[in-house]
């Protein structure tokens, strides 16, 4: 008998709601109760997730909140399940990886609400099939981010409320279009829409559908929107960042895949307008995509803070993804949902690595660490292949998903998105060495002479989830079976995958057998490591610090940013300054303060004399008066 | 003809006096001139060439009679017009026991 | 089911209002009682009514004479759902009143209390022109004594108000019944039926200049853009119940009064239309930008209330049943939601003593209990899932779609209005819960009788955001009583 | 004819006081202004064959408005300074 | 100067649009009835109602809804006046005014006070018959009452008489319009007889509103003089 039939979507939802309702009263009472509860609550929702793999299903809620009856439906297919994984597993073990992180922390009671309520609504937004339940719980996420995000305290008021605005400047496009495809179509499920797609005007879709990817794109932070993620993502509490940018930040390109490929469709796609084989909409979003990961990669060269160099790093990940949506073959599809998929992973793990080391530390400024591969085993190993699977190393789960991106843009001759990919990937390569070298490399500050791994439930999710990124590395089939059934779901030719062994990874023009060239790999880092056993005692202890401060005597605790790791890419800096300055938020700072402005005169309207206002009705009458005469 | 004159007239001295003066009293003064002015032209529309007043005594007949319903509503607005005057004199008397002046530049504490 | 004739909801109020004073020599605190009374008497009534009116509109005859001729009472859905919106509001503020009005006199501002009350159910009612000028003008000074009733520290503001919301309020009432006079000289009759079925065939050039008059006259009433000079003045000025009152009662009835004329009367003209259109915008732009640089709490309500009656405009005149509908929802949310906000602020500034919003630092701390229900009010207001906002917004929103392309730009418009007005609120939320406050000495919270009304406030708001069908059964008929027009409700002449 | 001519003479006094009600400095003048305005008023009603109204208009309109604004302006000031 | 100028022009703008409508959409005097309500009343008005005086018939019978929503328009203003001049009376017995009135003052209106009292009263019992009714009555008899206040220095009514009979009164003219909907189904409905048209007797219940609108605007004009006289210098 299937134990697995009466799991359905809606429970799952129900469950974590209810759980988050649960948790703030019994965390009223006991701490114990809280962290359990929690891990409870968001491990069974991990478990039923996991349990809907390959399962269609649609169901009905029938308390519509719309004149005419609208309801509202919450279903799963492969390509919800893929993303609704990622989002549970991530929940899951951020809430574990969350409780020594915030432990006596400012409203500690209301993060785990928030948490449960953010994964409930993150789960909601993956699994509702109609355009209501979806902006229902789209803005539910929001909110329950924006929330998060102020547990910060102080520090995090202007980056929350930035975010907030962003965020639901583009839900209330997303609405707009929402609705006019409601108006359009007369009906909001997913299914029925997409069959009346096909017929419909071409510019009523070309805004209807830019509308709704404003959304998106704000969400997933593309190019001008991406002004609220580094602020949001640093300024969040340590224990959500990892939530907030490993998993939120898929919700963007995920809900492009479904307006694209879900509801309007590859064909309609096309039939909008094409540009060397690939929907003009679709490159619109890869050109979008690549540039932000260019104009990222650029920012995250420059950043000491570890939290805002990881921040920028994830926003252009981001935008590598969206690239791989854009383009739309089958191959760039594959990449980008592979890379969703490892970026999820690996940068989960860095921010995990990173709250711990801040937690240790009690410092974000990279410059003032260093050294902590002795002290931090198990943190330095994790973080070493999560960095290795960021910056694309071969023979990573990285690699593998950013190759399948290039091949698609190769394949397609894109001769402006590739080559600004691989400058990106060069630059990613850069900030990942930077933050390894001065993290963990180099000699310990004397300060931090006791430091040592984080507690056991930091230090699980991290295992976890890195072993999963070498387990993927190693069988790419698995993931890619996974991508197959979603891509076949969105109507796009699957990609081929090796039934009888998960090893090969590749198509027509190129493909590597990952077993075998991991096996060399391992083999030849045997022969290092015995090299450098040998020859270790002949490497010189280098300090960390410059001392060319000719003859004055130099006590280490000044920041005169001697430190290495300081300002380690000087010389790329300099050759970008120029361009570097003309940020983007200027303009919105402007753009606010602007407004702000207008409203201080518009409040002057009211100036608090009797007698203008008698002028602004006798004006008002006259205006009126001389229309009446004249125009009607 | 000329009674719709004088109650353009009266209607256009009352917000005259509402919008140029700064007295508080003379802006009561101009209200309660515009209620007579308005009062004057709902009298004026109901007014008939030779008709008498409508009361029906001594051999008076209905067909040479005056519309008496705008008599009915101007009635109803006079008493409205002096209870809102009265009521906003002694509104005015309050105004006066704290800010001491009656000219409304002055009032204006609650202002953007 | 005994049917309660709609005129009795004037006729007890009135026959309470004048019982008062003589039992109030003999027995000191009868008022409150009395007042209380006969608020019972007006929500049981309206609430039969409205059940009863859902099949059919309930008409009743003054003295017997048909409706040309006499006066009538015509309680359709919308009415009756507005008289019972009225009188449940003020039987909320009734248990919401005692420690604010123990200055001034307090037999007279039951009598006044009640008689508000009685002004606004005949505004929302009547279904005759000069009977509606007439309510008006009842509804007005009542809320003109009212206003200037507060003593006590802030008198002097309240003073100032009253006098510059009087001058405004009988310019409006003036200009009002040009219009009434104008349109009488053009048909020469003053039941609204009656005037609908002959405006079309009536001198255009007069029946015109008349709706030019009466949008003035109604549009100081209904807070249109260029007319509303004395709104911010009065919320903050007024004793925080009687804003409380303002906010859901007198506005609403002022505005219900206008949408009436113009669409029954004049039958939804497009001249007039497109002029609510376009000052409904500049309401609702000029109403959400002057709040958001406000430090005063109540100022700030104030100018959100401006803007949400900017909404109502546009969302009135898009002129189609979807939008019509998510008015009348916007309506409904919008009179709970603020008096739940002028309330619960009325309760910070009474602890506090100051309206400034930078006092309100860590009230979650001091005030948990109002300070969450002030968040649930404002969620509301901002629109998120399950508030009553949330559906009016999508609502509306839907029906400005329906309207074609300038359809589109409307919604676009109402959509960066209400982020404005996301701003302001969240900045004021934010405060409340994030900040650390001074002294975190825990505050008196108001006792159970004053946090009662506020409870089922927030209660409403909630009921209105997770099951809005049984809303929708009587906004539905409601809106499409609007769009018919009230011609052939009753047989005209 | 003389009819129309007497009261073409009684509106232009009318206006007259109209404009020297609202101009004058003294406010108690201002209010005997308005009392003549409103007193030729009752006298047009009753041209206007509406007795009813004239006789409520002199008794209110004259009567108990002057009264009220003199009481008020002795409650005030009675000269007007800007 | 700009804003005197704005002024005048938008005055200017309202006159002209005030009166050339009127002048050529509303030609003055002629008979415009025909199409109207008011035929009705002119020709039914006296067997309908009794009432001889068709003013009064509308303002009591056929519209007497609005002449309710009047007084309570009055006894609102009174209330709120007596709201908003709360407390700031002087204390019991302090004399108004400094100079007397003149002997000649006083005496007539000792005279005088009970004539006109007399007079108003005459206005509002023969309302339905001549012109004149509650209103007028009770504006005469606020007149009275602000002759004797004038005369002497430390005449004031007594409150609590005054506030007894304006209940008293304005009660009666509810539950009359009550009684009229328990009897017939319709509010403020003239259930008595109408009698002879001409005689003081008939015209049903119009008589007694009449009265009870008389007495009540009497004693709340008086309230509101009363009020505003009492105020503290």
């Amino acid at each position: 008998m299937d134990y697995t039939a009466f799991i359905r979507p809606e429970y799952v939802l129900m469950l974590l709601f209810a759980g988050a309702l649960i948790t703030y009263f019994a965390g009223k009472y006991s701490s114990m109760a809280r962290y359990s509860l929690s891990l409870l609550f968001s491990g069974l929702a991990l478990l039923m997730v996991a349990l809907l793999y390959g399962k269609n299903t649609l169901s009905v809620w029938t308390p519509s909140i719309t004149p005419n009856g609208i309801s509202m439906y919450v279903g799963t297919n492969p390509l919800t399940w893929f993303f609704a994984i990622i989002l549970a597993s991530l929940s899951f073990l951020t809430i574990m990886y969350s409780i020594p992180i915030m432990k006596g922390k400012r409203m500690e009671n209301w993060f785990y609400t928030l948490t449960l309520l953010l994964m409930g609504s993150m789960l909601g937004v993956v699994f509702s099939s109609d355009l209501l339940s979806f902006f229902i719980f789209w803005e539910m996420m929001t909110l329950s981010s924006y929330l998060l995000v102020t547990l910060a305290g102080k520090r995090s008021d202007k980056a929350a409320l930035n975010y907030m605005i962003l965020s639901t400047m583009g839900a209330y496009s997303m609405l707009t279009g929402i609705t006019m495809l409601y108006v359009h179509f007369g009906t909001t499920e997913f299914s029925l829409l997409s069959a009346q797609i096909p017929g419909t005007p071409v510019n009523f879709l070309w805004l209807s559908l830019g509308l709704v990817a404003v959304g998106f794109l704000v969400k997933s932070a593309a190019l001008p929107f991406y002004v609220w993620a580094a602020p949001a993502y640093s300024e969040a509490p340590d224990g959500f960042t990892p939530l907030f940018s490993g998993a939120l930040s898929k919700l963007g390109a995920y809900g492009l895949f479904l307006f694209m490929y879900v509801i309007v469709g590859m064909s309609a796609l096309i039939g909008m307008g094409s540009f060397r084989g690939v929907s003009s909409f679709g490159y619109a979003i890869a050109l979008l995509g690549s540039i932000t990961a260019f104009i990222a990669t650029l920012y995250a060269i420059r950043e000491d803070d570890i939290k805002r160099l990881l921040a920028y790093s994830s926003v252009s990940q981001v935008g590598y993804i969206l690239m791989g949506l854009g383009i739309g073959t089958s191959l760039s599809v594959a990449g980008s949902l592979y890379h969703a998929l490892n970026h999820a992973l690996f940068k989960t793990v860095l921010f995990m690595g990173a709250g711990a080391i801040i937690q240790l530390t009690g410092t974000r400024k990279m410059s003032e660490m260093g050294g902590l591969a002795t002290r931090m085993p198990i943190t330095f190993l994790t973080m070493l292949i999560s960095i290795f699977s960021l910056a694309a190393i071969p023979m990573t789960s990285g690699f593998g998903s950013k190759w399948l991106i290039y091949e698609a843009a190769i394949n397609k001759g894109f001769v402006f998105i590739a080559p600004l990919a691989f400058v990106a990937s060069v630059g990613s390569f850069l900030y990942s060495f930077r933050l390894l070298q001065a993290v963990f490399l180099g000699q310990l500050p004397d300060g931090l002479k006791d430091a040592k791994d984080p507690s056991l439930l930091v230090t699980i999710p991290m295992i976890a989830l890195t072993s999963i990124t070498v387990l993927f590395a190693i069988v790419p089939g698995v993931p890619l079976g996974a991508i197959a059934s979603a891509e076949s779901y969105m109507g796009i030719q699957p990609i081929q995958v090796d039934s009888l062994f998960y090893f090969r990874i590749g198509n027509s023009f190129g493909a590597y057998n990952a077993l075998v060239v991991m096996t060399i790999l391992l083999f030849a880092m045997l022969v290092a490591m015995i090299m450098f056993a040998f020859a270790g005692s002949k490497s010189k202890k280098v300090d960390q610090h410059d001392t060319y401060l000719s003859g004055e005597i130099y006590e280490h605790h000044s920041d005169l940013g001697l430190h290495y790791a300081a300002n380690f890419y000087r010389p790329i800096e300099r050759m970008f300054e120029p361009y570097l300055r003309l940020r983007l938020e200027r303009t919105y700072d402007a753009f606010g303060r602007g407004y702000e402005l207008l409203s201080e005169g518009i409040r002057r309207v009211y100036s608090g004399d009797v007698q203008t206002y008698v002028y602004y009705v006798i004006g008002f009458l006259g205006m009126l008066i001389i229309l009446a005469g004249w125009w009607w | 003809m000329i009674y719709y004159m004088a109650a353009a007239f009266l209607i256009a001295i009352g917000i005259y006096a509402l919008m140029l003066k700064k007295n508080m009293i003379k802006m009561v003064i101009g209200l309660s001139l515009m209620d007579s002015g308005v009062n004057l032209l709902l009298i004026s529309l109901g007014y008939i060439n030779g008709g008498t007043a409508p009361i029906l005594l001594n051999g008076v007949k209905p067909q040479e009679v005056v519309d008496p319903l705008p008599q009915a509503l101007v009635l109803t607005n006079v008493v409205i017009g002096v209870s809102v005057t009265a009521l906003a004199l002694s509104v005015i008397i309050r105004v006066y026991k704290h800010y001491k002046t009656l000219n409304s530049d002055k009032v204006r504490d609650m202002k953007w | 089911m005994v049917n309660i004739d709609p005129t009795l909801m004037i006729g007890i109020p009135l026959f309470m209002g004048f019982l008062i004073p003589s039992v109030a020599i003999v027995w000191k605190n009868s008022p409150r009682y009395l007042a209380g009374f006969t608020i019972l008497f007006n929500l049981i009534a309206s609430t039969l009514l409205l059940i009863r009116s859902l099949n059919a509109p309930v008409i009743s005859v003054l003295g017997g004479w048909q409706p040309p001729y006499g006066i009538v009472f015509v309680a359709g859905p919308l009415g009756s759902m507005l008289a019972l919106l009225i009188s449940s509001m003020t039987m909320l503020t009734w248990f919401y009143l005692p420690p604010h009005i123990k200055e001034g006199n307090e037999t007279k501002f039951y009598m006044l209390f009640i008689l508000l009350m009685a002004g606004a159910t005949g505004m929302v009612l009547t279904g005759d022109l000069f009977n509606l000028f007439v309510f008006t003008e009842i509804t007005s000074i009542a809320s003109f004594s009212l206003l200037a009733y507060s003593r006590g520290k802030d008198e002097k503001e309240a003073v100032e108000a009253t006098i510059k919301y009087m001058i405004i309020g009988s310019l409006s009432s003036a200009f009002f019944l040009i219009g009434i006079a104008l349109l009488y000289g053009a048909t020469g009759t003053l039941n609204m039926a009656d005037l609908a079925s002959k405006i079309p065939s009536a001198n255009h050039n007069l029946v015109m200049m008349a709706l030019a008059m009466i949008i003035t006259g109604l549009g100081i009433e209904a807070e249109m853009f260029p007319l509303n000079g004395w709104t911010p003045d009065a919320y903050t000025g007024a004793t925080h119940p009687v804003s409380v009152m303002f906010a859901s009662v007198v506005v609403k009835a002022g505005f219900f009064a206008l949408i009436r004329v113009v669409f029954l009367i004049f039958g939804a003209a497009t001249e007039a239309l497109q002029i609510l259109m376009i000052f409904g915008l500049l309401t609702l732009f000029v109403g959400e930008s002057s709040a958001l640089r406000q430090t005063d709490l109540k100022r700030m309500l104030a100018y959100s209330s401006i803007g949400q009656m900017g909404l109502l405009l546009v969302a009135f005149s898009l002129n189609n049943q979807t939008a019509l509908v998510g008015g009348l929802y916007a309506m409904l949310n919008h009179a709970i939601a603020k008096g739940l906000l002028f309330m619960a602020a009325g309760s910070f500034i009474f602890a506090l003593g100051t309206r400034d919003i930078s006092a309100l630092n860590g009230m979650g701390k001091r005030m948990p209990v109002t300070s969450a229900l002030f968040t649930i009010g404002a969620f509301s207001i901002m629109g998120l899932p399950f508030f009553g906002g949330f559906i009016s917004k999508i609502v509306i929103i839907a029906g400005s779609m329906q309207a074609g392309t300038e359809g589109m730009l409307v919604a676009i418009l109402i959509l960066s209005a209400s982020l404005i007005e996301l701003v302001y609120f969240l900045r004021v939320v934010h405060r409340i819960w994030m900040r650390e406050p001074e002294d975190d000495s825990r505050l008196k919270e108001a006792p159970f009788t004053q946090m009662f009304p506020m409870i089922v406030l927030a209660a409403f708001v909630f009921l209105m955001g997770i099951y809005p069908q049984a809303f929708f059964k009587v906004l539905i008929p409601a809106a499409q009583e609007l769009l018919r027009g009230l011609g052939t409700m009753i047989g005209g002449a | 004819m003389i009819l129309t001519i007497a009261v073409a003479i009684l509106i232009l006094m009318m206006m007259v006081f109209a404009v020297y009600s609202v101009e004058t400095k003294d406010l108690l003048y201002a209010v005997v202004g308005t009392m003549a305005v409103s007193l030729i008023v009752s006298i047009l009603f009753y041209v206007l064959q509406a007795p009813d109204v004239a006789m409520a208009e002199a008794a209110i309109g004259a009567g108990i408005s002057t009264a009220v604004f003199v009481i008020a302006i002795k409650k005030t000031e009675r000269y007007e300074h800007d | 100067m700009i804003k005197k100028s704005i002024a005048l022009i938008l005055i200017a703008i309202l006159f002209v649009a005030i009166f050339f409508t009127l002048a050529n959409d509303l030609p003055f005097g002629d008979n415009r009835t025909t199409t109207g309500v008011s035929d009705k009343y002119i020709y039914h008005g006296v067997n309908d109602t009794g009432a001889s005086n068709l003013v009064t018939a509308i303002v009591v019978n056929y519209r007497g809804f609005d002449t309710l929503g009047e007084v309570t328009v009055l006894f609102v203003a009174a209330t709120g006046v007596g709201a908003v001049l709360y407390n700031m009376g002087r204390p019991a017995g302090k004399k108004r005014k400094k100079t007397e009135a003149s002997l000649i003052v006083r005496t007539g209106s000792r005279i005088l006070f009970p004539m006109m009292l007399l007079f108003g009263a005459y206005i509002f019992v023969h309302g339905h018959l001549t012109p004149g009714g509650g209103f007028q009555g009770g504006a005469v008899i606020a007149t009275a009452f602000l002759f004797k206040y004038v005369s002497d220095t430390r005449y004031h009514i007594d409150h609590n008489k005054f506030t007894a009979t304006e209940s008293v009164v304005g009660m009666t003219f509810a539950l009359v319009g009550i009684m009229g909907l328990l009897l017939t189904g319709y509010f403020l409905f003239n259930f008595l007889p109408n009698g002879s048209p001409g005689e003081l007797l008939s015209a049903g219940i119009i008589p007694i509103i009449y009265v009870a609108i008389g007495i009540k605007v009497g004693a709340e004009l008086t309230g509101i003089l009363d009020n505003m006289m009492e105020v503290e210098q």
